[in-house]
């Protein structure tokens, strides 16, 4: 049993970094598909960019850009049906866009606003973004195994990051998705990083998609800068855990072309030569240039959209920074369903010293 | 589910005195409603583990949402049988023996608990606990408010837990107190057979986390008529199980048990009339019941298995020296566990306090003026 | 990456169920060695029946029998070098004994007892058994962290059981292993249940050797019935860990005759069928037979080493019936190297809890 | 390498009284001798953050035995330059960039340690320190217990902790007590350069497993001149920061800065003398220096960030209580934080105690008579 296992999986790529086409593409994707998907990685762009400046200016706090990421939150999105459930971490903007989580309340998320989390209409059920990480796999098995006890055709995706492959939960979660045949799907955005740490320093297995070996589950790899071919791999995987035909691991190879957060500076241990060459791979511009080429797509059209995204991000930005603050007992009142006896205690002691800190401010 | 006068429940073995503080605040305090109608109301004289698998049975049966997992929670019943016979009448799909790991158990049950499940894990000792706090303090406690009441994880963890069974290393913690101190769970501990029963019934019912732990030591060591009527006991107060004027003794668990012998024995050879209370739910504590009671007696003792420092008792001690100060008449003591690991099976005995411990310390207290 | 990993290794079985060669013996196995090795196996069994009857009588607490598995902690146990570390869980009875542990000192630890972890000798530095399961994996790769950070030529090996096979700090050890090319040996123990649990519930992979890929190392199965092939297959993956050549996730199928301890009940939940069945194929019988026909034993070697067998068993056990108990504060002296205050002050409130004792029973 | 008399490490930007209880004790308390001579002496005027890593630099000099562990603390330096250069200067062997697995960390130092290693193991936020929590109580606590002291376990888990710095959710814990209660652990606390380095120092030495938390708001808030030298402070010790005769303010970690300024601030504006105790080792307590002062004063606020129920704030009140009855004047009162998560980071102030809230308290104590 000392063989390795690389295999390259026969829908890896469907549109290569030069925006040629690699194979034919899949029956699901139309040019209005792959248009409105166009403008979702750069509305997400847009927004990141946006979201980055808001925290330089002080507007907002720790904010975890995924640039360079569009394309693997994007094309996982598209593949969810409505009554999926999607359970993700902090790096998935895009993913949680398409399921209508508003991009305001992203940003009342990273501004530390809790009321971020009041997802509403698709995503009602889905999960806020998990830090812990690699917490939400073993989050997403409990709502496979609901899903599936109720009976549902519904199927669950999760997300993680390549650093995650290193912690327990994932890998218990997914021998629970193996020996119980539950309808999960695990998606890792491998953007070769995990803060500071290469995934070569991360684990010694040749890919992570093989790390679904030891849970007996399919793994996949995928190029992750390919919206298509997330697209199609996460939409298959669906499609097999809906149909009670157990879990699949996918690994979306892309890259962090951001530093890991707005706390964190890039330079200190990676190489920018690195850097440009992963920009070069990059999701947005090798789409645009498939567009392009196929007639798709021009400079009008571009600038229309551009505008609009521009406004649509605009008007999230307004949305966020007008937003009323919270009633200062508000994060005593969701602790418990009612409020309990030491709560309602220690409301009376924070009333009176907010009371001691305006009279002092006052004097 | 309406939640019963606590003192219709209170066991039949110990002084039937529950405080008007207790009653007057259970009624106040139904959990959430069933899904489905109870059934019918039958008698059980059982032991408190058998109290646990009934309420754990009733639950199935009202409420398809309950499911139970764990570790050989299935064909096995659990390894103190717990939850024996429940996968033959309610199947497998309601029973769920899961792979062993603690940190997939305690995260999965949240996923469930998200989705409208009320899931209801084991952890099949204390001791075994840790992997699952990650979840339990980053998730089970915090999701309510992390969503602003949009999910939520009604969940149950049942763990046995405490020493005096002479089992291996690891199988006899009294850990309770690090769960206390985390805002967002619950941590109950039943005393007895009706206890275990209505206490475990209005965690299962209640709409956010549980840790229930269940103290083995006493899991056969009495019966008590239980009455089987889907009926839960208040989360949120203590039982005061013997009245009495002279000094307060708190507890919690299994040392309810040596803590009732030494109330007796001391009125018996000393006329000295001791009140007893059981925390039973040592988060959100009940501190209104205990400070009424040191209020008439002046005196306390705490009476806690855990190790001394941080422990609960910790926190009651405290309390009672910034709310009833001028009520006491001497220091509150504790009789504790050490800062110790809990010794091998051989030397147990040594660690956890007995009736001998807890009469001196009384004493002494009374003596002090 | 669809393809589910089944090879059988070369070297999985030397000595089968019947007693018959299936290959030729490894050079490292003499006649001499092999009649030593059966002595163990038997000397391992009758300390085992011993210690259930101990507990049975009330003399010692719960125990897990290790019956059936003996050639797994034997083989393991002689491949190891004298200065090799060995990380054990709490059925590895027979490679204890093996790297020197008294029999006395672990019928002591299961009767609850401290003291029996004060081993010495080639043992001094191994690990007491770790009873949360897999924690000792984690330990392992410390210790082989700290084995090839002094630049020795040691290697580690580490135990658990088919149902540790499921918990994060197995996977998060090997993966480790993998990604430093640790010295370190992992041999599971796949005695096919933990407790009620059979190993075809607790994961969905064809074998567990094959999770060795999501770490990046090698995996092998072994007959863990067959003393040789258990012994050959340690042997052979330490040489390679001392090497400096990495890591190694052994299999070793075999079967828990017993109960899971003694506090189980194993007809509860599992089919008196698959017991007979599995006594089939039980390590001691089958070595006992192939020396019986390679004319290399005969009833009186039998006779001679069954008696002094029984000797050196009762020897301990009444060694360890007759230890002194610790002192009453011992509990107390050893939690830090100096008594803390905190503990000197509580073993004054001890000493007077103890007196009360006294007294109250005296009178 | 021995353990410098307390009195001469106390920092300068704050009132340099020592209690005699401090420098008596410290002076009986050296850790375990050096394997090798300590280097020169250099002065460094550094901040918290800096001391650390000046302690951690020292430590690699002195001790071959010692290596740091964690995620990111290599090439990066530790996402707060904690560990910054160290493997540039020592290398890659004894600076380790691990894999993102907490339970890993825990228990691959737990290993090391047991072979003669000295681990630093960093998690990077405390938030992050639940899956490390059962090797730390299970194995690190025990292994001495465990083994009779055949092997033991000479490890320090370092983890910044504390809320302020608007960091996202899991980033701004305060959940000392849980380790306070494990018996078998030390937890230090930190609050000023000078301390950072000599009970760093101290904890590495120590031949038992130390939590040692860094009160990340403080991180950069002030410097001070810390003398390299390679000598630790005592670990079980408390601090006294301040001298004063009509109340204690008892605190540890980043509160300190708030408890100093409120300090201050009363003997400024209402001639109110305020004794400032350190707690600076929350486990094992020093329960001496503060029952002492208490003693004096006849009164107690006590500082805590953490959550309100079961923090360390009960531990040290309740024993108050107990052993110091005689001497209150008024009933021990905590400021602390309240019994919910730690609000995402608008609104993490509402949470945190602060100045107004500490002299607010004493005011009212210093009322009660
Ligand atoms: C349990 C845990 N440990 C540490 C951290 C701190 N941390 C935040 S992100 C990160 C790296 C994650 O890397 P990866 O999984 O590759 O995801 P990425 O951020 O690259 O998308 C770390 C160590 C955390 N959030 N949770
Ligand atoms: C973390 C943890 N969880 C639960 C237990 C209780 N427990 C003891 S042994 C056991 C089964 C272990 O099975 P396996 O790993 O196959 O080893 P075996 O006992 O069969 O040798 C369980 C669940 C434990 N010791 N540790
Ligand atoms: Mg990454
Ligand atoms: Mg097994």
């Amino acid at each position: 049993m000392r063989q390795e296992f690389v295999q390259t999986d026969d829908n890896y790529c469907f549109i290569d970094s030069k925006g040629k086409l690699v194979q034919e593409l899949p029956g699901e994707v139309s040019s209005d598909w792959l248009q409105a998907c166009y403008r979702l990685l750069v509305l997400i762009r847009t927004l990141d960019k946006k979201a980055v400046a808001l925290q330089r200016t002080g507007q907002m706090h720790t904010y975890p850009s995924c640039l360079g990421q569009e394309a693997v939150g994007t094309g996982a999105g598209l593949a969810m049906q409505d009554d999926d459930i999607f359970v993700p971490y902090y790096r998935d903007q895009a993913t949680q866009y398409v399921r209508g989580v508003r991009l305001d309340q992203i940003l009342q998320l990273w501004g530390g606003d809790e009321r971020g989390n009041i997802f509403e209409g698709v995503a009602a059920k889905d999960l806020p973004f998990c830090i812990p990480i690699a917490n939400q796999m073993t989050h997403a098995a409990g709502v496979a195994v609901a899903l599936k006890s109720k009976g549902s055709h519904q199927a669950v995706l999760t997300t993680c990051g390549d650093g995650a492959t290193s912690r327990g939960d994932f890998y218990e979660s997914l021998n629970l998705a193996g020996v119980w045949q539950l309808p999960l799907v695990a998606l890792i955005n491998n953007n070769q990083w995990a803060i500071s740490v290469p995934r070569s320093a991360q684990t010694g297995s040749k890919t992570l998609a093989q790390k679904a070996i030891a849970a007996g589950i399919d793994g996949v790899q995928v190029d992750g800068n390919d919206v298509v071919a997330v697209f199609y791999a996460v939409h298959q995987a669906m499609k097999k855990a809906r149909a009670g035909k157990g879990a699949t691991l996918i690994e979306a190879i892309t890259y962090r072309l951001s530093d890991h957060t707005t706390a964190d500076d890039a330079t200190r241990y990676r190489d920018s030569q690195e850097v440009k060459t992963a920009w070069e791979l990059e999701p947005v511009k090798r789409l645009q240039t498939y567009l392009h080429e196929q007639k798709l797509w021009d400079s009008d059209k571009e600038q229309a959209m551009l505008k609009d995204v521009q406004k649509e991000v605009d008007a999230a930005v307004a949305t966020y920074l007008n937003t009323p603050p919270q009633k200062p007992d508000e994060f005593m009142t969701h602790v418990y369903a009612e409020m309990t006896q030491p709560l309602l205690e220690q409301r009376a002691i924070l009333f009176e010293h907010l009371a001691l800190r305006e009279t002092d401010n006052g004097h | 589910m309406a939640t019963k006068n606590a003192a219709e429940k209170m066991p039949k073995e110990v002084t039937e005195q529950v405080s008007e503080r207790v009653s007057g605040k259970a009624s106040g305090k139904a959990p959430e409603k069933s899904s489905r109608k109870t059934s019918e109301k039958t008698t059980h004289t059982v032991t408190l583990v058998e109290a646990v698998n009934l309420a754990l049975r009733r639950a199935l049966t009202d409420h398809p949402e309950v499911v139970i997992l764990g570790e050989d929670v299935g064909t096995n019943g659990g390894v103190f049988r717990a939850t024996e016979g429940l996968k033959r009448d309610f199947g497998f799909k309601r029973v769920l023996d899961t792979p062993l790991a603690e940190s997939l158990i305690a995260g999965m049950a949240v996923g469930m608990a998200t989705q409208g499940m009320r899931p209801v894990a084991e952890i099949q000792f204390m001791g075994f606990i840790f992997a699952a706090v990650e979840h339990m303090v980053c998730h089970a406690a915090r999701m309510r408010n992390r969503t602003r009441g949009r999910l939520h994880c009604p969940l149950v963890i049942r763990a046995p837990f405490g020493g005096g069974i002479h089992a291996p290393e690891h199988h006899s913690e009294s850990t309770e107190a690090l769960f206390a101190h985390i805002p967002g769970l619950r941590v109950v501990i039943p005393s007895s057979p009706t206890r275990a029963y209505g206490l475990l019934l209005s965690a299962i019912q209640d709409p956010d986390p549980v840790l229930f732990l269940e103290p083995k030591r006493i899991y056969r060591m009495v019966r008590q008529e239980v009455e089987d009527d889907g009926q839960g006991l208040p989360l949120d107060v203590c039982f005061t199980l013997r009245q009495g004027e002279h000094i307060t003794l708190v507890s919690w668990g299994a040392m309810i048990h040596e803590t009732m012998l030494a109330a007796k024995q001391l009125a018996a050879e000393d006329g000295i009339e001791a009140e007893v209370i059981d925390v039973a739910s040592i988060s959100p504590l009940d501190m209104d019941t205990i400070i009424r009671s040191v209020e008439k007696t002046g005196r306390c003792v705490i009476i806690q298995e855990a190790a001394r420092s941080g422990g609960i008792g910790s926190e009651i001690s405290a309390r009672l020296g910034e709310d009833a100060l001028m009520y006491l008449q001497a220091p509150v003591q504790r009789v504790t566990g050490y800062d110790t690991p809990m010794p091998y099976s051989k030397n147990e005995g040594l660690y956890m306090p007995c009736v001998e411990d807890i009469i001196g310390t009384v004493k002494k207290v009374m003596e002090d003026v």
